[in-house]
């Protein structure tokens, strides 16, 4: 049992907060929310050369092979950042199932152009329903000579304006159970039929509406099994939800921090107000929730970089997340009082992502149920006494 | 004992609804602070002002010599209900007109301000629109603190200093200003004075302050040698403080408002719920009637504080209890529609006619005003300190 | 809408008040727990006398024909007061029942009972399952000759060891829908083949296990229509939801009155600690909650009172008194301090009814259940005015 | 970073396993405060503290000298989790003798102190039982404020006052007393020393103090004119309260037992329901979800503690997070527990094994006696002010 971060772990974790406090200050972080870009490709192209997107690509895709705990740590610093930047979408959503089920052809095609060049993926899952299951996938894939054709309507692509490759999850055959006949395609978002449309949203970390009308994808740019591809869908949701949790308990640290700090300053009735047991109490039930979403996600992650993945407690991870990152927020801005509902505070910066994260990688209920699954089977101790 | 209106308000409740029909376009569904932040909604409200006006509603329950109807209570009851339920705007004349400076100048004004002030306001105008001056930035919920200044010259004074927080400055033609004119004081709640300055004066500035969202309710308020005539004076120089007090004591009847307003996003998020066929689920059926229940409790708590009020009883700590009540409850229930929603509660709530808009962006945007909610008017922890000292007598906490 | 009680409501408040703190103190509540009867029959003597039992029943069979709302009010006062005796089985749980779906002939055999003699009635419903559902009746019936037999084993019969009768729900057919097929017996307690023991509870309520073998009831013996007795059981679960609830109300009440008192007194670092904001702010978030629970059912009980009976707000009452009487008494206790855990305090006298109040008249997931279900067809104004 | 135990503490729990199938009754269950409440039980946990030092394991944290294996905090960790689990009796000698007076007398206590009394304590003899008396009627959180005094005269100390309660007291051998030596002093917390005494003294009486449901864990001990040896002054005299705290802060794993603790009644509950067949339902899951997660969260927390502990860092306001963070989940847990159970959650916690109870009784007894814990050792309040002072620099709050 060690809780401490190895000597190199503790280095990404420096040199990505350095980073990003350097490059990506609050005031960066307000201006992108007025660009529609939603991104600094300065910052990013900074990214690519300090070799942060091929933080975990293997080095022989131009990577530095990092672990899972490191990428799960790197996460952390963009939330306490609040970093706008396509690199969830690009490293994890899409990098990750490339690294996973990709052939070696589309690995070598993919992965070095993501690690040297920072070109910019999307995954475009999420339709009307948008609830995670795989009978929310309706958009049509239809097989034609060697080339498939794609129609229907992608919701909440991230930064796919700005993606030169999207991830789309398919169906291609209707079955009994929605889970089969479900395909991933690597489409390139310059072919014909794709249409792009920034949906207004609090975060202002533009996630888009795709349309696909008659987009045309060869047959080899199919991502691993055919009709299989539920599979994959899963394995981005289960690294979604770790270091989505991640990033939040990045933000929540730093949220926190803030409060902390401004309960000892701010003064009413000539005393600060962490005087009163009403606040000092409140930020201490923060603290101890703060604490516990950030050992859950990191023992989820030491659990899936061991090769041990947890299907519990990565959603104990992202559940937890859910909770906390929202009370955080809520209460932080409270406990500023009227100053924090203003847009001069950085407090209300973090609660503009709340609903955003919350969405992706799984609400609480899909959690809480996913969690209720792996307990069916659970042994108690005391039975195996006997 | 007796829980159901009479024949009487639920014809007014009728009528509301009729007018309502008439009057609003269909579909109709208006946020909280939309006329302080949009201009169209603005020019809406007032239009809706001055048709509450001719109905007599706008200011019912004053006195008929004042442009009144002398409602009952329970009149206003049914019209907070509804004006919460159908977002009604334009309902307070600024944030203030209808609610306490009518009514503290009918108190302390003199026959001259009488005259000149409330007859606009009645009658809808754009006149008669005011914005209420407390807060500083020092003194947030330590009322008593504050710092501006109003110097007496001749007949006049003359106002410097700084206030915060002052919902529809921007919109206002007139300010309830309360501020200090003597600062020799052992006490600091004595020494206060409340003035009408005109928005126009020289020397008077408005800064908008932005929310975190990026709407425009606050504002701060500048005061450079701001010239008041000596008349401007409401009430007696330095008892300000007990004329706040009841001036703060007519805006209680806010949970009744939150009532109705709560109970429509309730709804919209039920019929929601069905349309998109998650109701059978035994998660969300039990959240629905956890949130029931808490809506019927806190109106249960709104009505008694009401029928106290009708009684003739002594109403203190009450508003309290039940302004802490919907601040916990809103929340809540933002937090449940907005899992409800899921990824469609990330969609701006500024930018609520999108074809991805669900539940008319209701819950998205009260989900990021609530907050706002309960830091104003006195935060949730000020009315707990309210309620501890006033309707528990226990000794003060803070 | 009117918050104040009428001048004989408050009349019958005060009676009862008057007359529990006076026969009723908390010595006595302790001293009961010692007695296996579980109460006092010098007191129940002085309550039928007083005309207590008689306080719903028609002045034809004896009784002063007081309306629900009194029946309510009267509940907040033995919960206040803490009154151990068979009063709810005897009147609520059997006597209202009997008045709603007796015969004639049975009314006037057994009201007059009640009202003047105060026969001791209870009611026999719950086994294994002890879920408040058709599917936990397993007692069996089975008709010979005009007479029936009875057998099976009833759970938490209260005050079974003094009841003069049971009424008593049976199964006496199979179907495809449990709720149909059952039926309910009136039972002398004398008959043979009954055999009844006390169950060790925390509130010493005497709840009783009863067995019944080869029992032999007459067919003139059964209340309301055979085989759909579960109409009755749904008349007296509604009942009991709203009474139980008025029961733990008045409980609150109470123990609220010596919390909030006990928080101006007790001092800790020289000031009460009431003055600690962690202490008061928990008072205040409790008091909004007693307050919440009155009323809610005040306007249950009034609601049947006017013979609109409301399944949404009787479950509601239920619901919110199940969740207020455990937070009153767990934070009372804990806000007493080390002293409130004792058994010289009374305010653990309190806390130790709270299970035994909380499964009868249902528990919170069956009412939330039930309340859902009554929204199923609620019809939201909004789509009213269209 | 590594989330799993090793090889070596993975071994030493299956051979704590094996020493409960060995050594304790099929289907034992041993709860809270048995070994105060039942004579029985009390027997069978001496029985227990003799095995476990036999086992080295009864004072494994102390050095060997002593009677300890010098175990590693991991070793203790898991120790703790195991006893929590199983219920392990006898662990504690008393409610302190293992846990603070040992280690105190180690640091401050005379070569002869030592040598008579740590002895019997690593070797589970009845001898070797102890209670704590801080407590007084009029200090509770408020430590420092007692008042309980011991008057020097010649080579003894008469002993005058109240103490409250003192669990164990009528179990114990010795006592390990606070109380103040000195009256004159400016602040309160200085003037304090630490005693032992010999509970058969003459002038001592023990009282029981019954809980509310009717068990015997605390007494109240009346001093008149109890004389006690000077030497059995432990460290020096008027520099008791930094023994005091030193003590204090040996009390800190409770939060490891509580873990298993909570994960015994968790499993037990889960195994209840599916045999029940409820486990299907939603809302039933859901709750099992949550509880499983708070679980998980919480034994991180108390991990995290012990690590600190383990790396030599300091610990200050951990300890004290875990405590009020495991108050609250062992209330939620006991009230979804009862909920669960229904009409069975209604049973006598003090008569566990009539034909009608569930859950080996387990449920209702944690039920009422977790108030208890969240009062006893510092009750979640005075844990939050510690977290609040020492964990966040924020200023007192009370």
């Amino acid at each position: 049992m060690d809780f401490a971060l190895e000597k190199d772990q503790e280095l990404i974790k420096k040199s990505a907060r350095e980073f990003f406090e350097k490059e990506c200050p609050k005031d960066k972080v307000r201006e992108l929310r007025e660009d529609p870009k939603g991104y600094d490709p300065n910052m990013w192209k900074k990214m690519t050369s300090l070799g942060f997107l091929g933080l975990i690509i293997p080095e022989q895709y131009g990577g530095t092979e990092g672990e899972f705990i490191d990428l799960m740590l790197f996460m952390e610093e963009i939330g306490r950042n609040l970093v706008p930047s396509p690199f969830f979408s690009t490293v994890v959503l899409c990098g990750m199932p490339l690294m996973e089920f990709g052939t070696n052809e589309q690995k070598d095609t993919f992965l070095p152009e993501i690690a040297e060049k920072g070109k910019i993926w999307s995954f475009a899952q999420t339709e009307q329903l948008a609830n995670h299951e795989p009978e929310d996938i309706k958009l049509k894939a239809t097989l034609d000579n060697d080339e498939y054709t794609l129609n229907g309507t992608k919701l909440f692509v991230p930064y796919a304006s700005a993606a030169k490759y999207f991830l789309v999850v398919a169906r291609t055959s209707e079955g009994e159970n929605p889970e089969e006949g479900i395909t991933l395609f690597i489409v390139d978002s310059k072919t014909d039929g794709i249409e792009t449309e920034i949906i207004p949203t609090t975060a202002r970390d533009v996630r888009c509406e795709v349309k696909f009308t008659n987009v045309k994808v060869p047959k080899k740019n199919i991502l691993g099994e055919p009709e299989n591809g539920w599979k994959i869908v899963d394995y981005v949701f289960q690294n979604t939800a770790v270091l989505k949790a991640a990033e939040m308990s990045g933000g929540a640290q730093a949220a926190f921090s803030i409060v902390n700090k401004y309960a000892k300053e701010r003064k009413q009735f000539d005393k600060p107000i962490g005087s009163l047991q009403a606040v000092q109490f409140k930020l201490v039930d923060l603290l101890t929730d703060i604490d516990e979403l950030k050992y859950l996600v990191h023992e989820a992650a030491w659990n899936i970089n061991a090769g041990s993945p947890s299907r519990k407690l990565n959603s104990m991870a992202k559940a937890k997340a859910n909770a906390v990152y929202h009370d955080m927020c809520y209460h932080g801005i409270f406990l500023h009082g009227a100053i924090g509902w203003t847009e001069e505070m950085d407090i209300g910066l973090y609660h503009l992502r709340t609903r955003s994260l919350e969405f992706e990688g799984g609400g609480t209920d899909i959690h809480m149920e996913k969690i209720a699954k792996e307990l069916e089977s659970y042994q108690p101790d005391f039975l195996n006494l006997k | 004992m007796e829980f159901q209106f009479g024949e009487k308000e639920e014809k007014f409740r009728s009528e509301i609804r009729e007018f309502v029909k008439d009057n609003f376009p269909p579909d109709y569904f208006g946020h909280l602070f939309d006329e302080e932040m949009d201009d169209d909604a603005w020019d809406f409200a007032m239009s809706i002002s001055k048709k509450l006006s001719q109905k007599k509603w706008l200011t019912m329950s004053w006195p008929e010599e004042y442009g009144g109807t002398g409602a009952s209570t329970w009149e206003r009851v049914v019209f907070g209900e509804e004006a919460g339920y159908w977002g009604i705007p334009g309902i307070s004349m600024g944030i203030s007109g209808t609610a306490w400076v009518g009514p503290s100048l009918m108190l302390f004004g003199t026959k001259e301000q009488q005259d000149k002030y409330i007859p606009s306001i009645a009658a809808g105008e754009p006149d008669g629109v005011w914005c209420t001056a407390y807060s500083e930035p020092d003194s947030g919920s330590d009322l008593a603190s504050l710092q501006t200044f109003a110097q007496k010259e001749g007949d006049e004074y003359v106002i410097n200093g700084q206030k915060v927080w002052t919902s529809c400055a921007h919109r206002a033609r007139w300010m309830w200003l309360a501020c200090r004119t003597n600062a020799e004081v052992t006490k600091k709640h004595h020494g206060l004075s409340l003035f009408i300055v005109d928005m126009k004066s020289k020397g008077l500035t408005v800064n908008p302050i932005k929310n975190f969202v990026g709407g425009h309710v606050f504002n701060e308020i500048f005061f450079k040698d701001v010239r008041v005539p000596a008349n401007n004076l409401v009430g007696e120089e330095n008892k300000g403080w007990a004329q706040l007090m009841t001036a703060l004591s007519f805006e209680r009847g806010v949970a009744i408002t939150f009532c109705g307003r709560a109970r429509r996003i309730f709804d919209e998020l039920l019929c929601y719920a069905k349309e998109i066929d998650i109701f059978y689920k035994p998660e969300i059926r039990q959240k629905f009637a956890d949130l029931a229940m808490d809506l019927e409790a806190a109106k249960l708590l709104a009505y008694e504080a009401a029928w106290k009020d009708h009684m003739g009883m002594t109403v203190i700590h009450e508003p309290s209890r039940d302004k802490a009540n919907f601040d916990i409850l809103l929340e809540k229930l933002t937090r449940i529609g907005t899992n409800m929603l899921g990824a469609f509660s990330q969609l701006d709530p500024l930018n609520k006619d999108t074809r991805w808009t669900r539940v008319k962006g209701a819950v998205e945007h009260l989900y990021y005003y609530c907050i706002g909610m309960a830091i104003a008017a006195g935060t949730t922890f000020t009315q707990k300190t309210i309620v501890g000292q006033f309707g528990l007598q226990q000794p003060k906490s803070y």
